[in-house]
Formats: structure tokens, C-alpha cells, sequence
């Protein structure tokens, strides 16, 4: 029996493990199960999230498509995920405004509604391992694709008569990190989303049930989780995230702060480590996205970097989106290096590991989006390699 | 804007004016320029004590030792990879106010939310002094806290990645 | 405690009832539960499929956007869920091929892949009733989406050598009604994928695991699941289901058979059975979906019929696929009809039940896709009527 | 054709030849041709004792009365409720052909699969006979089967909907 921990607290079982299944030989003689009310995996189909004590990775090398099923998403909080009873959920808007307002759960609801497929992604988004045993979960697993629906910001923005000085404000959690974010106003005019509802559900507890900000494009610790205020302002708070936390030095003694754009990247899903795949023709397998746009282009090369031949990307391209690349290889065996690169619609070129730090002088930190190698041992197997 | 917002109305009319009362309980936050401080005050002496009681089992005796976060810095040490790591509120962090802010909300992380102000200033001020940058003497309140200057202020610098698609 | 059945008979706790739960006076105070494998939704939130003894409808009116999670997708099947071991699992294809195969699971998955994201649709997708108290998981709640990945057919029967002469296949599951239809060869040359992932996971049991037959746009019985065999033929099989049933009177004594295609169809889900709206601005909203391609625009009238407006559509608006619409409206509390009809790129447009059933001569059956109409109480209480 | 598959091989070598074998277990499908009945005959007479073991509990002592579907014919209905209701092999089915293939793999609902070719020939025999189809002494095989001539064939129409945006 597989324990599994709800988010508020609860175990429950939450499958049944292959020994207690007893498959009829012939599935045709047997009537099967009869229609249900909620459905469940398939015992085989051994899908999780991989947990550290302050996230959860996304299994990125187990998923098809760009959708992440919602009890996939990646996690990242900064002490849990809480409780909120949705009767009692409030969101106070203030500061910088005519009417400071306090909107229910069911008021948000009622106001003009939008849905958007797009990617959230944890800044602090890449792990290395010198052995090269390492999967795309570890590798990136902090990035998630949901369909999100709910109120555009812009729209609560008219509602309570924003001040047209206010250039920052502050979001806040419920959580308890009651968690922080100064966030460009100019951002909430112009895609911002108060989201209630994720594919097609109200969004998941670990997801910030039952209300989220959602900045498309921008790192996942600024689209604030269990959000239940926001204060306009004409100056941002510097928090302890946005000062302490999620900046980067990029030499000269520099910080980057405000870093809020996530930039292009890819990653092969398959071949991947832990794969280990046969000579012949192989589909290699990705997702690439951009915070910047659309993805103009991903190219492969299957020669450690010397060539490039672009990929072909699953329609339809959507806007700070992941999307499914395919490039369709013949492999001889002999041990090769096969690697991708998104470019975004405005021009941007993922760079290798080496690049982004000499960009950087020599630092590594958050907003690493290194192109990922893949080695093919001649015996098949696929490991990861730093570039 | 949405194709259809010119036809949208002035308000819609959900949701309902915020009391007074009730932003004053959520609206906590400090501002670097000092907005949103409270009255009370701390000093480092008192400090020593309350850390020592709720903050040192995850940080360390002395704010060096953890295991959670690094909190005071460790002077003169030589060797780069360490020196990197050692990125702490005396020589990382650009303002003084974030530090009453961010214990005010979050800490001790097993109870976050249960310190006074009283006890927030003079943890504050407790730390501000273990990273050496005000005496042990120093009263921390409304009006000094944003005084504090913080030496790495001067180093953060604003995203410059997006008029260009050059690598940065 | 919720006890659900699993496609593989078992039973399992699903979550935690209201009762059970311990909400803290203020979640800012005490730790939230920590990062984990698999997420669970809120407990508040009770979504559930409606089964009957044949099929489970999707909760249409409790839903937002337009993919409908996994676990909420709609059910038909006609003697259970078969529980189908993934290791023994076999894809054969023969009858007017060249060369006669048989596809593992993992042979299915090295082939060139595709995903799209399409509703999935029963073509006995219509319910009324006289007292009005029925929701859009009553009226139409056969219908669902997901994001679909898998292999073309065409790259099958590419690979089998499929004789030029051939007109039609037979597609049968592995199910105990060992359901089997008659498809069109064009069809499967056309846009036909052998879906073995289903938005980003594994195909669900009740959908077909490991592999169904999807066939964007066609009735929702011919995408059989369970996928174990396909021969290649020049004449239909004239299956029990493509005579018996899935074929429906059209006046003067005729039966139209082999009528695949889904008609444009739309259904306001807010406001709609059970909701109770207030006087002031209302968001209309609802799903439409053509299976004879993309959704051209979306009409509400809110005065019963006698006049229309162009809904607002949420891009992207794919082929064959549910997209939502939204039309902005201030009710002034006097009791109305508010209804939308679906107009799709080839021009078709969404009737009424009268004016299906006056084409059909009189006869309901299948394929019923008429307008449906919400009837406002002064109360505010929201009523069905059949139009 | 996607825009690659161009350059794709002949094959790509996955998957393996099926066996003849493999093919013949699971190719047990009938067409209104008589392509893939088996060898082996019924009767009526025979086929009504199986029924009554085997069928009536679900489909009625006389194969009207239910629960589940109505398998014959109820003869000179004048309330048209009723009569449209019975919508069944006598009536409806176009293809003797099906009924062999339907009870062959799904039936009984409870037991599928279990039937010999023997028995199905029988059942299949008895319910043309109860549904005034062919005489209760006629010998139901491969040859004669596809001969069952169903009254309601030349009512099924293809679909005509698709080249016109009309409502059909
Ligand atoms: C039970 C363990 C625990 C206790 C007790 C605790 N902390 Fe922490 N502290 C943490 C953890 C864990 C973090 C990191 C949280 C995160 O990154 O989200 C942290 C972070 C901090 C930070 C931010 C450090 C940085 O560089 O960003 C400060 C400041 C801090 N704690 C102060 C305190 C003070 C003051 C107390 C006592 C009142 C206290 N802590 C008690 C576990 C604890
Ligand atoms: C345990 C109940 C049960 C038993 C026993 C049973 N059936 Fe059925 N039968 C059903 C059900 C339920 C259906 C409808 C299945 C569906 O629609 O998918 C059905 C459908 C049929 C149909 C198709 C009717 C139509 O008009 O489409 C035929 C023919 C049939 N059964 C013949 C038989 C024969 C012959 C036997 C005995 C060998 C048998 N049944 C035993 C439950 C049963
Ligand atoms: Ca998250
Ligand atoms: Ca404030
Ligand atoms: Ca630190
Ligand atoms: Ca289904
Ligand atoms: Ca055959
Ligand atoms: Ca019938
Ligand atoms: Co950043
Ligand atoms: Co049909």
C-alpha cells in the first residue's frame, strides 16, 4: 500500500501497489470495473514528484506533451503548504488605490474570467552531478505546465482605481512564510493573472489554493501562493526573497536584483538519464520555453555542438509556453553527445554552462538555463553532461 | 485590454470596501524608507537573550554554526569557496529594515508570527551587531532602523537582460 | 471518509471530509505540510464524475477553462474498465497489409510521436428534463478534453505496408465487451494517433490504458480503447455497435449508420443548473466544440432566441477542441432565456431541438447537439429548457 | 504528412512480424460476407435450451421481457411508444452476421468469451427464429448465415451530413 500525504496534513492510500493486483490472464472474460466517480492511475504507472525538505521536482523524463498533471506540479514553498478554509479566504487590495477593496473567493469568480496555458518556473532551476546519473527531474524539475484560469490583475487594478504613480506593489502570501514579492505594477496592467483554477480544477493546495498571482514568464517565487493582499506602491519593499534570496552576482562585485523574466531554455527528455536506449532510429524528445515569448526555433545537435538541425515543434506555439520539440535521428552507436537550444522570438540563444558564466563572471546562482548535454555510451546508456 | 473592456463598466460592483481596522491586522510589511515600522524599540543585549532562546537550536550559538541559514557574518576568511558561501546579512543583504520585516513574519520558523514588536527590534538589533554594524548599545526603533547602512547596498543592480538578446 | 473505486477494483480513501479536517485559526502561524510526491486536492474541493451502471459524466458546470482533468474525464465503456498489464500488452495489425505486426507498448513509444489537445465526445450525448433541475453534467457531460500524445497511424500502417485498397478497418479492444468498430482507412491515413499519454501522463484506465484509438472529432465510441487489434479490410464489419446502436432514424423510414463526425455544439456552464445568480453583471460562460473543425464564432442571445451577440472566444482556438467562451452581460433581475449556439468554419450552425428533430423527422437518437437554454427565474434560481 | 516524414525511413524496424497464430486467436471477427465464421452448425431448437440456461436470466424468458435488452420482436404493436422501443434483431439489425460476432465475444455479459462456436451457431439460430426470421428447424452455418436476408437493411443510409453546413 502506497501512503500518500494530502497538503493538508492527511495520509490516504493512494494506489494499490502491483503485488496486491491480481491481473486476470484474460482480461476479455472478465467483466471490468464499472464506471466511477473519480479515476485513478494505473497501478503500473509509478508517476511522483521527487521531494527535498523545501521542493518537489516535476518527473520531466516520465511526462508527454506540455501539460503537467497537477499532482505533478513542481512544489517549492518556504514553510509548507497551509490549510486555507476557502469560506474564510479574503483578498485585500490597498495602499496606492481609490477604494481599497476586499474581494471573497466567490467575488473573484464573478468578475471577467481568462485561461492561459503557460510555464511556472523556479528560478533556482538547475542541478548538476559529476557522475552524469542524474534525470531531467533533478536536472530542471522546478518547472510546470498548467492551463490557469481567473481574473486578469488589470481588471481588480480598474476595480479598486489604481493610482497611475504607483510603479511597484507588494504581494503576499497566507502561507506561513506570509510570503513577500515586490512586483512591477506595469507587470499587473499588462498580463497578470489572479488564478483560481488549474486544468480545469481549482487550483491544488500545494499550488496556492485557492488563489494564486500568476506573472506568465516571470521566476516562480514572485507568483505568490495563497495570495491575500497586495499594497500598491511607488517603490518596491526589497524583501528578504528578492534581496537575501533570488539575485545573482554577475562579477564586478555586481548583484542582479529584480531579475524577473525566466530566459529560454530546453531540455531532451528522452534519451535521458536514467535511459538507455538501442542503434537505430531514435525520436529525441523535449520541451523548450521562454519567458521572453514565443520560441521562435529549437535546433539539435547529436555531434557535441559542432552541427545544428533545427527541430520540429508541436503546434500550437503558445506564448511563455512549454512546447514539444521532435527531431527524428538514426543512431550508429558509436558514443555521441546530443544536445538542444531554444531560441525565443526575440532572438535570444540558450547558452552552454560555460557561456552563462563567463556572462557572469564566473558565477553560478539563480536564472541558470544552461543547454544540457546528453553522453550515449556505446552500451546504450545516457548520462548527463555539464556544457 | 481585452477587445471587449471599453464596454466594461466603471466598477462591477463585487467584492466590498476593506476596513480600516482590517488592513491595519495584514499590513505589516517595513519599507527600506522605514514605512510601516512600528512603535517599540530593541537592543542587542536584549536580543542576545531571545536568541538564545528561540533562535539558536536552528542557527547556531553565535548565528554562524546552523544548521538553517548563516546569520552573522565570519570575518577574514581566505578561502574563496567559503568566502561565497558566507553571503549573510552583514555583507549581502542591502537593507536594515528587511531583517525586522522578514523575522516578523517568518521566524522562529517553527512558530512564525509569535514574536512582539519589542522582541523583533531587539533581535534585530542583536543580529545588525553580531554582523557589526551598530554598537551593542545601539537602540533599534522606527527612526534608526532605516539609518542602519548596509555595506553591500551599493552592489545590486538592476536587470539589465532585456533590451538585449545578447547572454547576461 | 470518501471511499473511491480504482479502475482495478480496489478501493481507496480519496481524500479527507470536511469533518475530518482541523483547520488552524490562522495558517500564517503554524507550518504548512512539507513538499511531496503526489498532490491532492482540497478537500473542499468535491469534484466528481455522475456514473450510471454504463457511464460517468463529466462535471461540466463545475469546471473552468477547457482541459478537463484526467481523473474527471467522462466514461463509456460497455462491460467495465479492463485491468490491462502493461508488460503483456500487444498491438496487432494484419488483414491487408504487407507485413503483419504486432507492437509492444515500448515499440508503440520509439515510433515519431504527436500530441494535440482535442475533445472526446459520446455521440448519446443528450439529456432533458421537464421539471428544468438538471446541470450541464446531466445534459451533456459525454464530452471531455485532454492533451493526447502518441503515435500517428499513418506512421503504422506506413510501417505494415497498408495495401492502397484498402477502404476500411476494424478496431477492437481488450475489453470484455471486446468492443469493436468499423473505422474509415482514410481516417487513420488522415489524423488518426494511437494515444498511449493523456494530458502529460499515461493514458487512464477508464480511457483506454495503455492505448486507445483517437480519432479527433469523431464519436467518441469509434475511439476504441483498450487497443488490441486492428485489420485492415475493403468493407465494414457492420459491428453490433455500428447497427444496433450508433445509428440513429432520420424520418422516411431511414437510418443514417457510419455518421462519425461530432456536429458544432455549445452549452453555457455559468450560470446554469444548480447556480443562483444576483441581479448586475453576469460572466456567460460556457465550452464549444466542432468535430468538423474549428469553432468560427459563438452566439448568446440573452432574450430568448430573439436576438444574438458575438460571445468572446479564448485563444488558442483549436480544431476539434472545446474552447471557451465568455459573453458579458448585466441581468436586470427580470425572469429571461439565455442561450449560445456554436457556428463552426464550415459554416454549420448549432440548431435548436426543434429544428434537429423537424430534420430528422421527428426522431431523437444520437447525434442530438441541440441549443440549450437556461431559463432566470426573478429568484435568480437557474432553470434547463429545452428549445 | 507531417513535413519530415520525407526523410523517414521505409521503416523504422520497430515491432515484430506477427505469427499466424497470434493472428488466428485473436481474428475472431464475422463479416456480413460470412468472411471468418468458424466451422461447426446450430440449431434453434438447440440454441433455446442454452438460452434458457444462459440468457434468460438477463433478456427475459421470451427475450422481451428484460432487464436488459430486448432481443425479439414483439409482433402487431399499435401504440407507437412501445413500438418504436422495439428496435431489435427482427427489426432493426441489418446483418444476421452480427449476431453470431456480438454474442461470440460479449456474451453472456457475465461469463464473455464463454461460449463455443457450437453454442453461438445455436443461440444465434434460435433468436432468428424467434424473431420469425428463419424456421425452427433450419441448420445456422457459415453458409447459410450470411443468407439470412434482415428485413430492415435497405433503411441504413450513409452519412449524409458533411457537405453541407445544413442541419441534417
Ligand atoms: C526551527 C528552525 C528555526 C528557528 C527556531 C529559527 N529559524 Fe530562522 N530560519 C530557519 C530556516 C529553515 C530559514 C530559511 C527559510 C527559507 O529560506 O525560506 C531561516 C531563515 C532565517 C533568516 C534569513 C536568513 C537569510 O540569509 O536569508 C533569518 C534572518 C532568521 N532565520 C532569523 C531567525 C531568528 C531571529 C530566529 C529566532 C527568533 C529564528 N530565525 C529561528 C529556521 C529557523
Ligand atoms: C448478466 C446479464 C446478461 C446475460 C446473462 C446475457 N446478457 Fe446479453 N446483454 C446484456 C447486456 C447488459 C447487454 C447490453 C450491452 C451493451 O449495450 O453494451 C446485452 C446485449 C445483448 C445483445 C445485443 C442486443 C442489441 O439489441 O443490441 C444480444 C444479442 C445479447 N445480449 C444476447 C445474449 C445471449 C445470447 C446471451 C446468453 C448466451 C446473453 N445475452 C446473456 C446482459 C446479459
Ligand atoms: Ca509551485
Ligand atoms: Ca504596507
Ligand atoms: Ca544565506
Ligand atoms: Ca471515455
Ligand atoms: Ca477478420
Ligand atoms: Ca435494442
Ligand atoms: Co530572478
Ligand atoms: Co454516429
Amino acid at each position: 500500500v502506497v501512503l500518500a500525504q494530502t497538503a493538508n496534513g492527511k495520509t490516504f492510500q493512494a494506489g494499490v501497489t502491483r503485488s496486491e493486483l491480481v491481473y486476470p490472464e484474460d482480461p476479455t472474460k472478465v467483466p471490468g470495473v464499472p464506471p466511477g466517480t473519480v479515476g485513478t492511475r494505473s497501478p503500473h504507472v509509478k508517476l511522483a514528484k521527487l521531494p527535498s525538505e523545501t521542493s518537489s521536482r516535476t518527473p520531466l523524463q516520465d511526462l508527454f506533451g506540455t501539460i503537467t498533471p497537477s499532482d505533478l506540479h513542481f512544489e517549492r514553498h518556504h514553510n509548507g503548504v497551509p490549510a486555507i478554509d476557502p469560506a474564510q479566504y479574503e483578498l485585500v487590495i490597498h495602499g496606492m488605490v481609490a477604494r481599497p477593496m476586499t474581494f471573497t473567493l466567490a467575488d473573484l469568480k464573478r468578475f471577467p474570467s481568462v485561461s492561459r496555458i503557460c510555464f511556472l518556473e523556479c528560478s533556482g532551476n538547475y542541478r548538476s552531478q559529476d557522475d552524469g546519473k542524474i534525470a531531467p527531474q533533478q536536472i530542471c524539475g522546478l518547472t510546470s505546465q498548467s492551463e490557469w484560469t481567473g481574473v486578469k490583475l488589470s481588471t481588480l487594478f480598474r476595480e479598486v482605481g489604481v493610482d497611475p504613480k504607483s510603479t511597484w506593489f507588494l504581494a503576499e502570501g497566507g502561507d506561513s512564510a506570509v510570503m513577500t514579492r515586490s512586483i512591477l505594477t506595469s507587470k499587473g496592467w499588462e498580463d497578470a493573472i489572479l488564478a483560481y483554477a488549474q486544468n480545469g480544477e481549482a487550483v491544488r493546495p500545494e499550488q496556492g489554493y485557492p488563489v494564486r498571482l500568476l506573472l506568465p514568464g516571470w521566476e516562480g517565487n514572485a507568483n505568490v501562493k495563497w495570495l491575500r493582499r497586495l499594497e500598491l506602491s511607488d517603490q518596491p519593499y526589497h524583501t528578504r526573497q528578492e534581496t537575501s534570496k533570488y539575485t545573482e552576482a554577475i562579477g564586478d562585485g555586481k548583484v542582479r536584483q529584480f531579475s524577473f523574466v525566466m530566459d529560454a531554455r530546453s531540455i531532451i527528455t528522452y534519451p535521458a538519464y536514467p535511459a538507455k536506449v538501442e542503434k537505430g532510429w531514435i525520436e529525441i524528445r523535449g520541451i523548450a520555453w521562454s519567458g521572453r515569448g514565443k520560441i521562435a526555433r529549437v535546433e539539435v545537435s547529436v555531434d557535441a555542438g559542432k552541427t545544428w538541425q533545427p527541430a520540429e515543434l508541436q503546434e500550437p506555439v503558445l506564448d511563455k509556453a512549454h512546447v514539444a520539440f521532435r527531431y527524428l535521428w538514426q543512431w550508429n552507436g558509436q558514443p555521441t553527445e546530443i544536445m538542444s537550444r531554444a531560441i525565443d522570438e526575440t532572438g535570444y540563444s540558450q547558452p552552454t554552462l560555460k557561456e552563462l558564466m563567463a556572462a557572469r563572471g564566473g558565477n553560478m546562482g539563480y536564472h541558470l538555463n544552461p543547454i544540457t548535454a546528453w553522453y550515449l555510451q556505446s552500451d546504450g546508456q545516457v548520462l548527463f553532461k555539464a556544457t | 485590454a481585452r477587445p471587449d473592456s471599453l464596454n466594461w463598466p466603471k466598477t462591477f460592483g463585487f467584492g466590498k470596501p476593506a476596513a480600516a481596522q482590517q488592513i491595519a491586522r495584514l499590513d505589516t510589511d517595513v519599507r527600506p524608507d522605514g514605512k510601516g515600522l512600528p512603535s517599540g524599540s530593541g537592543t542587542a543585549r536584549r536580543g542576545k537573550t531571545i536568541y538564545a532562546a528561540k533562535c539558536a537550536s536552528c542557527h547556531g550559538a553565535t548565528g554562524v554554526e546552523g544548521p538553517n541559514d548563516q546569520l552573522v557574518i565570519v570575518q577574514g576568511l581566505t578561502d574563496p569557496a567559503t568566502k561565497a558561501k558566507n553571503k549573510v546579512i552583514g555583507n549581502y543583504w542591502p537593507y536594515a529594515t528587511t531583517v525586522f520585516d522578514y523575522i516578523k513574519r517568518a521566524m522562529p520558523f517553527n512558530q512564525p508570527g509569535s514574536l512582539t514588536n519589542q522582541e523583533v527590534y531587539s533581535l534585530t538589533a542583536f543580529l545588525l551587531h553580531a554582523n557589526g554594524l551598530i554598537k551593542e548599545t545601539d537602540i533599534i526603533n522606527a527612526q534608526t532602523l532605516p539609518k542602519v547602512l548596509m555595506p553591500n547596498r551599493d552592489s545590486f543592480v538592476p536587470d539589465d537582460r532585456l533590451n538585449t538578446p545578447a547572454v547576461r
